[in-house]
Order: C-alpha cells, then structure tokens, then sequence
C-alpha cells in the first residue's frame, strides 16, 4: 500500500519538475474546473432565488472530481454519488443536460424522475445514481467484472464519500473487487465530514487509504486538492486495473467548501476560521497559481474564461427552467419493460385528476 | 404550548429523557447537529454526548448496537434519518429486533424505537419520499406508530418510548412543520392500539393515518356541501391494529375509503379491507376503495400528482356513495 | 424425464446457459459445491469457474455485483441461499435492483433473477423457513414469481431469466425433493403473469401459489366427498398478477379461499382480497377467508402446526359454503 | 497491531516456559475440551441414528471457543453464532439445557422457538444467537456500550467465522466499536472454510487480523489450536477493553474438523489428505499431549474421564427426547410482550387444530 501523500503542485507554486500533461492539457482540466465551480456557484444562487428547488454543490472538490475523470478513458464507467458537478462536466456533459437534471423538466434524460443533482447520462457512460450511500460500489465492480469476462479494455470508477467508508455496502463491493482482482477504482472524496459528522466521528483509522489493506489492495492516499496527482494517483489505478492487478482504493484528501446540500448550514458545525483556513487550499486557486508560474495562465484570462462561463451556465439554467415539466404519463413509464395492468389503470386515473388543478389547499 | 410536529417529537424526546436515564438518542447528525430536521435539536447540549450520539454512518450498526444497549437497560431512541435509508438495517429489524424476543423464549427482548420521517411532499425525489410501513407491518414482533398531528405525535411517541415492544415510529414529514397546535407540556400519553375517531360521521368511513388524516378531512369537509356525513378515522397505531373501532364504524356506515400514501399493492389499505371482508362482509354496502400512492418510485417532478389529493378521496367518497 | 423440483431448476439453469453466453450464476457455495441444495449442481464443471462463481459471504454485494453485470450486458442469476438472508440485500433490492430503470429515465434497466428456496417444512426454524414475497410484491419494479411443481418450475424460470425485468424467483423448499413430475427437455417456457387452472370447479375458488397448491388440491379432493366442487387457481406470478383470471374465477365462484404460508397480516393473501373485493364486490357470496402462516416467526418445534394443512383449507371452504 | 503468531503450546511437545494457569486450571480447560467434543461427537452419531433432527458442531476448534470463554468472567456477556457448542459449554452450560434446546422440547429455555445448536441463556450471560452472518456483533457492542456508560466493569464478546469477516455486519459493528472504544472482543474463528468456500475466495487478505486496522483497532493473530495462546490473547484483549483502550479483533485460526452442519458433506469440496492433515493438528491431541508432558495427565486418566462424559452425554439426549415437544400455546408466545387481539384470534384457530391429527398426507 502507497499512503504517502502524493503532491505535484506544491502549495508555495513553483514549476512542477515536469508535469505529466501538455500545456493545452492542463488548460484543459482548468476549464473544467472552473466550469464545475461556476456551475456550482450559479446554481447555489439560483437556488436562493427560488428558480431551482435543491442542489449539491462540488466547491472545493473540483481538483479531486475533475483530476480522476480527465485520466479515464470515454468507455471507461462512472458511477458517480449525488455529489457529481465536476465529474458529469468533467465527462463533458453539456450544460444543457446538466440542467435540465437539475430542473427535472421534459428534456432531462432521467424524464424527472431523479432528484436533483444525480447526473447520469448513457451517452457519456455515466450512470445515474441513486441517493442511498454506496450501493453503486457493487455496480461498478459489476459491470468491471462483466468487461473483464468480455476482455474489454476498461475500468470503472466509482465516487463516495468520507462517510461512505463506514457503509456495509463499501465493505461488501470493495473486499468482493479484491478477490476476484476486478479492474475498478473506490475513489473516495474525504472532505472532513459527513453532514455534520467529523471523520474522525465517522472511523478510528485516521488514514482512510489504511482501509485497503483490510481487503488486500492497494490504497492510495493523495492530496485531493492537487488535481495533477489526482490526475496521477488515478491514472496508475487505471492502469494496474488493466494490467490484471486488481482494484485501486483511492483516498482524495480534501476539503467541501460549501453546504452540504442547499438545505444544510454548515455553521451548526463547524467554525467560520476552519472554513477560511480551508478556503486557502482551494484548490482552483492553486492550480490557477501553478498555472500562472508555468507561464500558461494570467488574471485577464481568467476574467474572460469565467464571463462566458457564466453566461453559459446562467442561460443553461434560464433555458432548462422554461423547458416545461414532464406529462403526467411520465410518471408510470420504466417501472417496468412494460406496463402491466395496474399501473394502467393508475395512469388513468391519474390522467383524470391532472386536468382538475389542485382546488383544495 | 403550540408546536410544530417536528418540535412535538423534540418535546417528548426532551421530556422521557429527563424523566428516565435510561432513554438515549443515537443516529446519523443527531448530536451537535440537532438532526437534518432538527427533531433532536438541543439534546445534546441538555443531556450530554453520551446520551445523544452522533453515529457513523451505518444504520445496520445504528439499529443493532441500540438492540444491544437495550439489553444492557437503555432504552434507545435511533433516528434514521430519512425511512429510505432504513433499509441497509433491514437485516437487524426483520432477523433481531423483531424476532429475538421470540428467539430466546423471552429472555432477551429488545426495547427500542426506531424513528424516521416518511413521505413525500417535500420534493425529495425517489429515496426522500417513500412510505414503508408495509414491511414492518409484516413483520411480526414489530410495533408500528404514525402519529397525525403534533400533540398526538408528543403522545404516541412517549408512550411508544415506554412500550417494552419494539416500534418502527414513522413521522411524516409533510408535517414537520406545516401544521401547530396545543401540545400538552409535560407528561402526555396516548395510547398505542388505539385508533382515533377524527371526525365521526354517518354515510362514509375513511380509515387514514398521517399526513393523510389531514388530506381526508379536508375531503370531509367537502363532501358536507353534497350532504355526506364523513367519518374520519385516524388509525394511530397500524400494528396492533385497533380493530373494534374499525371495524364499529364500517358496520354503522357501510361505505369504505382507506386513504394513505404508500403505494396501492400490498399497502396497508390491503390489509385493512381484507380484515373488514373478514369481519364485515354483511355490512358492506359497496366496494372498499383504496386511495393511495401509486405502484412506482416517488418521482421527483410529478411528485405532488403522486399522492392521494383531497379531490381523489372526494371521488373515491362520490363513487362509494354512487354504488 | 421425471425430474424433482430442484433438478428441474438445475435444468432451466443449464439449458439457458448453454443457449445465451451471457447468462452466469453466481452466489455463496453455488460453484464446486453445486449449491447448499444442489440446484447449482455440476455446472460450474460444464460452464467454468467464470460463469459460476462462488463469491464471499455477502448478499448486498451479490445482487449489487449482479447489476452491475447486467448493466454490461450479462443476464446474472443470482441465487440467495435461503430467502431469510436475503435482508442484508434488500437496499440493493429495493433502492436499485428495483428502481434504477425508472431514476435513470429508462437508461438503465437491470435485468437479474434472484433466486432462492423458502418456505417451512424442512424443521429450520426461525430463519431457514421464512416466505417473504410480501416485501417484494410491495416493491415497484420487481416481479414475484413461484413455481408450484418441477416442470411450472422449469417453464417460469426460463420466462424469468429471459425477462428484462429483475425477478424474484422463490422455490419452495418442502416441494425439492417431494415431488417428481415429467418435465419437458430442452427450451420450455411458461410465461410470466398468466395464472393457472389447477382443477376447474365450480363452488368455491382456491387462489394460491407454491407448495399450498398441493395442500389446496388435497383440500379440494376431500371436499368432492362431500360434493363441493372446488377450483383451484395457482397464481404462478404475483407481480403482475392475473387479475383476469383471479376475478373470473371469483364471478365464477363466488366463494374465496386464498392460501399462503406466509403471515397473515400484509400476507399476498390482503392483496387478493381488496382486489376481489374491488373487482367482484356483486359476486361474492361470503367473505373471502384467508388461511395463512401465522403471525409469529416460524417456531423450530411446532413448524408442523405453523403452515396451512389440507384440514385447515377444508375447514376454511366448511365454513365459505355454510356462510 | 500484534499480527504476530502467538504459540505456547508447541506442536513438538515439551514444557511450556512458563504457563499461564495452574494444574488444575489446565486440567479444568481440558475438562472443558474433552466436554465440548464428547457432546458433539455423541450428537452426530444421536443425528445419524435420527434422535437428532439437525446439529452444527464445532469439532477441531475448541481451543478458540473453551480458550477464549475462559478468559472472561462471569458478568461479561457472550454472543456466539450457531457453533457455539465449545462456547456454551465453557460457560457451564448444564447438559440437560445443552440438549434440550437441541430437541426443542419443552423444558428447552428457549421454548422450543430456536434452531437446535442455538443455544442461548440468559442465567449464562450467553445471549440466544440468530442465523444469520455477524448480525450479533453489534448487540455485542450496543451492551458494552451500555455497560461503559453504567461505569460496570464488564465486557462482551461475539463469535464467528472467517466467512463472517465479508459481512456488511462485521464492517458496521466493528467501526463503530472503534471509534467509540467499546470495551468488546471480536472473535474470529478462522477455520478456513465458509461451508465451502475456503478462506482465500473469501478475502484477499490472507491474514484476517490484517482487517483491524481498517479500524485502528487492535488485531491478534493466533494459534487457534492452541488453547493457552488463546486464553491469553483474549485476556489481554479483556484488559485492553477495560483499560479504556477499546476493541480487540482476534483472528483464532484453526480448522474444522466436521462438517458444517448435520447436513454438509465436506468431500465435496476438500480432499481427504487435508482432513487427514489437519487431524494431526487436533487442539485436544495436542493439549493431551502437553499436559502429559507436564506430568498432569496419562492415557488411563483420558479413557476414564472420556467414558465418564460420554455417560453423562447419552443420557442427556436419552432424557431430553423423551421430554414432549411444547404446546401449541407456546406457537404464540413471545412474539409481543403481550398478546394482541389478532395473535389471540390465530392461536384459537391453532389450537382447534392440533386435536384433530394430520389426516390427509
Ligand atoms: C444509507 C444512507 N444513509 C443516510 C443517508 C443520508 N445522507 C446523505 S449524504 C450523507 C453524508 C455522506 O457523507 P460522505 O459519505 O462523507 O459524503 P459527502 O456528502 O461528504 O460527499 C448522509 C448521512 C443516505 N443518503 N444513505
Ligand atoms: C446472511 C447470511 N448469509 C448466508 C447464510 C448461510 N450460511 C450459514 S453458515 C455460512 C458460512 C459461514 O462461514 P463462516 O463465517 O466461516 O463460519 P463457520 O460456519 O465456518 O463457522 C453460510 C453461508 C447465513 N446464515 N446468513
Ligand atoms: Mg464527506
Ligand atoms: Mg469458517
């Protein structure tokens, strides 16, 4: 097991010996960065506007969602939580579909049915996930197993949290990846809590990546908010995934900057100086800062880069939000293939009641 | 005192552990936190971290270890925090709590409740929204209490406290805080196994509980512009079932509605009009309708088309008293 | 041939292995061993060690692994060594395996049979004896199916693994070795949600599933001694259920006895009876009787006295016809 | 974490350095042994010859289960699985409650309501265990919670096997205990199999104890054949507990001798050389031996008292079948703590029933 702490974009910048990716490249997992903040920023204030019902936002986790995706292949699977911004936008979702997840509407490829905030999208391999913690381990093993079977090239990735670790359902997917050496990666955003749990409420071992060794495998523990060995840490679980060498469990050391979701207040928890001594890792700002140093980057670029974003996600979610809610049939399609008798015979009795506006408050 | 249903828990929670040490709280953010919805706001700060205990995150463990405590003389109140996450416990309910009574011939029996808000109504999607209660009513050794407004919540939830059987205590959480009303302070008991004759009327019996109690009533109301006399029958207490009152009201009005939000199949609507088939079959002057959620996931964006509506159990009202 | 019921489930197994690589069995013991039954006997020796896998000790993990699969293409037939250890998986049951195709809009639909022997009458006490479909039927997006014989055993299995839809396949365990019965070689189907005519009668209808269709027969064979002409209906799917069949047999009939092992209380029993009561309110000349498990956990020494008996299904259609 | 092998009593026999207990404490452990495997050899044969209905044994590891029971007192509580033959035995078990709760007769203490070889007592402190993997190790937990903040000097231990360890269970209940330092002992009978899976499809960790410190608890390996080096990791795991210095995991690693269960046939998934093999590593063999070494024990000794308890044996089972089954009252009981209406109306219909024989087969 490497529990060392991997770091290539020391926190006092200066040039990296060499980076592992090409000038266009590193500008490239910028963008993505700075899109998954915006997108984040913009829909937390939408939300308190009340023109978006609920959101999880990813600040502060952008090196960690960001740096693991950009080292997958496109046939690779993901299988994000409900903490997902960087990592749908990462895989290139577009901002429309984005949205319109996030508003539910007749557009969204979930039709409505998911919460908020559970991306997931065929066309990208990334599958949409449900809000229990950590039952989608076992899928990605799964469907790891099944390429294995198939002699695919290609891993899976599955995205959890702190919390996650102390799940029955971690247990059972990451010891079943280990016995059968499924070429899968456990990437575990530690962001300090749990809601409101600190993690070291949540476990006795101080160093998550340990957990590996209880299902000999290899753990890694890395800077989570150094998107270059993010970026590294998991492009060598990739690669020893295909080589036949098992499962990678993979600890991003990090820190969530916001709330929860948009209905917590962090302040019920945690001080407002752990939260500014927090804000000095971020991790966009130090990888703005290593960028400046190589010479790719300067403050007027990132002003322009960050207007059009803005403007992006701010029309992506004027669009989405003006996209109709989908038909009440909706509602009763993919229970099943197919629908059976009583479900039929609800939809019409649903269809009866959804022209009949709500009289009675 | 006016409070809300969510403060009416956090009442009687405060109440039972100042009255007896050997009630302690346990779950997901109860501690420090207070709770995601606050039911346990406060408690810690009273009772300590020993008594109010923030877990990790694992409910088979949460359930399990408050199975333990209470057979050691605790008397555990877990919080899961929503009754979609009950699930990863579903082990410890159905294989131990329900069953180690009968196990060991009564030698170890677990005294522990088990609260989690239920129901849709607060655009939580598919895994924030769902009703359960089927399961554990199935599930025999079980006890199960839903309470159907704040008051009645502050009683049912102390006396389910007090109860040495173990209970599966379902809040909805439509109600949290949509509703006040006069709560007794101090000591306030209602009893389990005894349902509640909300509205008592003549022509039609809608047998509810829960947030559905309130939805009924409304349809009651209603329905008095077309001169049908509704009664409305809180049902409180789902396992043990109380049976007379049930039953006496089917038999004085003939005419059956159950109304609650928990999909159609194997709901506990199912239960109640196989039992008044068994029990009341002379009686019945039309068919037992069942206005319910329907047999899918909560969608997030139909959400508020997924629940049983006034007007759904006004129509229900209509066709029974058409038959 | 004549096969019993679990070599019949040996067979449907083999043949759809051989017929579609992408089907694999999976689950504790189920490999070299061939399965604590026997059901999985000797095909990991025909299909390899990849495509009948014996996995650690965790359900949770077997039917999230399952999806997985399925997601990628493999038809996964799980088997659960007893239904009563199905619990540790039943999130993986019922916020995935059951609802992944509706969250995800379609995008992802897991197609897995779960398969696993329960019932009493093997003297295994509280937890090799259980009959749990009610949580299953109660779950939108699964379908329930129970075979009562090897070669309905053979066809509903096939239809099963075919299904896109994820199955819950439950063998009773009392009917694997007790009866033997010609079952058709090679490819044979039954398809899923069409009940069965057991024995046409005309007095009173039987609606049951499982090993209770040969207590129901037996019940129904004395009755002729006494000239009650009794139908018996094998439901075969619960979810979706023949209604059509269930409610002509009821107008037919009038007279409703439906039999399970599980409890009483939310037993599929419940379900029938709304719904009859529901569809053929105008026929029904007596109340529709249940007879049942008890409510209580299955007791090691009197497991006897726990499930329906011919006797109590003949006192039960005693006591429709006298009504 | 001690991973290390602990052993006193070599597998070449030759006087200990320095014994933990006295000669009669040695003999009194060997008592116990003897006791545990008389029971079950007697129970297989009474299973054969169809006095017995259905037995699990725990042949071969009752050094881990006699070892470790005698480590504890009195008031600490124990939570054994299904083989727990050497463990309630340890406890001084009667015989007669022994086999009655193996014929769940009426006499039986749990009423007749439990699978045979489930055997509980709460004279005992041994709690009545379930059948299904590891659900009990939380229990054990919750009361030794309990206890700590009752200020009582006590612990709680809870048996299973290496299968056990894949168990969502297992993860919950021994995370917990670590951050919340319960006084409790994890106790693992490694003994190589999970009915038929061996313990390398189980985990890919080949040392079990490896797993404690996925918690940041304490891990013990140990000779598990080796009844001194057990009791001495389990009362040092006692101490720790009371120290305030939390869990222990013991991993006993031993074998099993017998089948799984009265309905197993080991040939089918190991050869007879293993079995054979592993006999020579007999824990009761081997402590023999050592005890004669120690000049405390002959053969002549050994016949006597093994004849003596195979007396006391036979004529448990002989009486204990001969006790009727209970009443069908009994079908009802402790389901509530009292009886609701619907229970009352089941057991009526019960009870008209049970006059009237089965007639029609
Ligand atoms: C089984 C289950 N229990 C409880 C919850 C409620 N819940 C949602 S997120 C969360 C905390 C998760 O923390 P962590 O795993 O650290 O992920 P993070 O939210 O910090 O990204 C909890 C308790 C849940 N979704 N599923
Ligand atoms: C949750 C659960 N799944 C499956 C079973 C069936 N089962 C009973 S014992 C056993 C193997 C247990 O092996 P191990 O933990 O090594 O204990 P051992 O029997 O070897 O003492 C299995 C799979 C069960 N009892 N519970
Ligand atoms: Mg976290
Ligand atoms: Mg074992």
């Amino acid at each position: 097991m490497n529990a060392g702490s991997l770091s290539l974009t020391p926190s006092k910048p200066r040039p990296a010996v060499s980076s592992p990716l090409t000038g266009k490249q590193l500008l490239r997992l910028y963008y993505l960065m700075i899109v998954s903040r915006i997108a984040d920023e913009r829909a937390l204030i939408a939300h308190k506007q009340g023109r978006i019902g609920f959101y999880v936002p990813a600040v502060g986790e952008e090196a960690a969602e960001v740096g693991s995706v950009f080292a997958l292949s496109p046939e690779d699977w993901i299988f994000p939580d409900y903490r997902g911004s960087g990592i749908a936008l990462a895989r290139e979702m577009p901002l429309k579909i984005f949205f319109d997840q996030v508003l539910g509407n007749i557009e969204d490829v979930l039709k409505g049915h998911s919460m908020p905030s559970h991306w997931g999208d065929s066309s990208l391999n990334i599958v949409a996930p449900s809000s229990p913690i950590c039952t989608h381990l076992s899928h990605a093993v799964g469907v790891a197993w099944a390429a294995m079977m198939k002699r695919e090239k290609m891993v899976t990735i599955s995205y959890f949290g702190d919390g996650g670790t102390s799940s029955g359902e971690f247990h059972g997917a990451v010891n079943l990846a280990g016995v059968f050496k499924i070429p899968t990666i456990f990437f575990c955003r530690n962001n300090q809590y749990a809601i409101s749990v600190p993690v070291d409420r949540q476990t006795a071992v101080t160093n998550l990546a340990e957990k590996a060794s209880a299902y000999g495998i290899t753990g890694v523990r890395v800077d989570g908010n150094d998107v270059l060995a993010v970026y590294l840490a998991t492009k060598e679980a990739r690669q020893r995934a295909l080589r036949g060498d098992g499962p990678t469990f993979i600890e991003a050391v990090t820190y969530r900057l916001g709330p929860h979701t948009t209905i917590d207040d962090p302040m019920k928890y945690r001080g407002k100086t752990e939260e500014e001594s927090a804000w000095k890792r971020d991790p966009i700002l130090r990888f703005s800062e290593y960028l400046t140093t190589l010479g790719l980057w300067d403050m007027e670029k990132d002003q322009v880069l960050r207007n059009k974003i803005k403007e992006d996600v701010n029309l992506a979610i004027t669009n989405a939000k003006e996209v109709p809610k989908p038909e009440i049939d909706s509602l009763f399609e993919d229970v099943y293939s197919t629908s059976p008798w009583h479900l039929d015979e609800q939809r019409m009795e649903a269809r009866r009641f959804v022209a009949s506006k709500r009289q009675i408050q | 005192m006016e409070l809300t249903l969510v403060q009416a828990v956090n009442d009687a929670l405060r109440e039972e552990m100042k009255r007896d040490q050997r009630v302690v709280v346990l779950g997901e953010d109860v501690g420090k936190y207070g709770g995601v919805f606050k039911a346990t706001d406060g408690l810690q700060a009273v009772f300590g971290n020993e008594r109010v205990i923030d877990t990790p995150l694992n409910e088979q463990a949460i359930v399990g270890a408050s199975i333990g405590m209470s057979l050691k003389g605790l008397v555990p109140v877990a919080e899961i925090q929503f009754i979609d996450f009950i699930h990863p416990a579903f082990d410890q309910i159905v294989s131990e709590l329900s069953k180690m009574r009968y196990r060991s011939g009564g030698q170890y029996a677990p005294h522990v409740v088990i609260r989690a808000p239920f129901g849709a109504g607060t655009k939580g999607g598919p895994y924030h929204s769902q009703s359960s209660e089927s399961y554990f009513v199935h599930t025999a050794g079980l006890k199960v209490v839903i309470p159907s407004s704040p008051a009645e919540c502050k009683g049912l939830l102390t006396s389910s406290i007090r109860d040495t059987d173990p209970v599966i205590f379902m809040e909805s959480k439509r109600l949290y805080r949509s509703v006040r009303e006069e709560v007794p302070e101090g000591e306030y008991l209602v009893p389990l196994g005894k349902a509640r004759n909300a509205r008592p009327g003549k022509d039609v019996t809608i047998l509810t509980y829960g947030s559905m109690v309130q939805v009924s009533m409304k349809a009651a109301e209603v329905m008095c512009e077309e001169d049908v006399d509704v009664e409305v029958i809180d049902i409180r207490t789902l396992m043990p079932l109380d049976i007379e009152t049930v039953v006496a009201s089917a038999k004085k009005t003939g005419r059956i509605v159950i109304v609650h939000e928990a999909p159609k199949t194997m709901g506990f609507g199912a239960e109640i009009s196989a039992l008044l088939s068994e029990k009341a079959f002379d009686y019945l002057k039309a068919p037992i309708i069942r206005v319910t959620g329907y047999d899918t996931p909560v969608p997030f964006s139909l959400e508020d088309q997924y629940s049983p509506s006034p007007e759904r159990v006004i129509a229900a009202i209509r066709n029974t008293m058409a038959y």
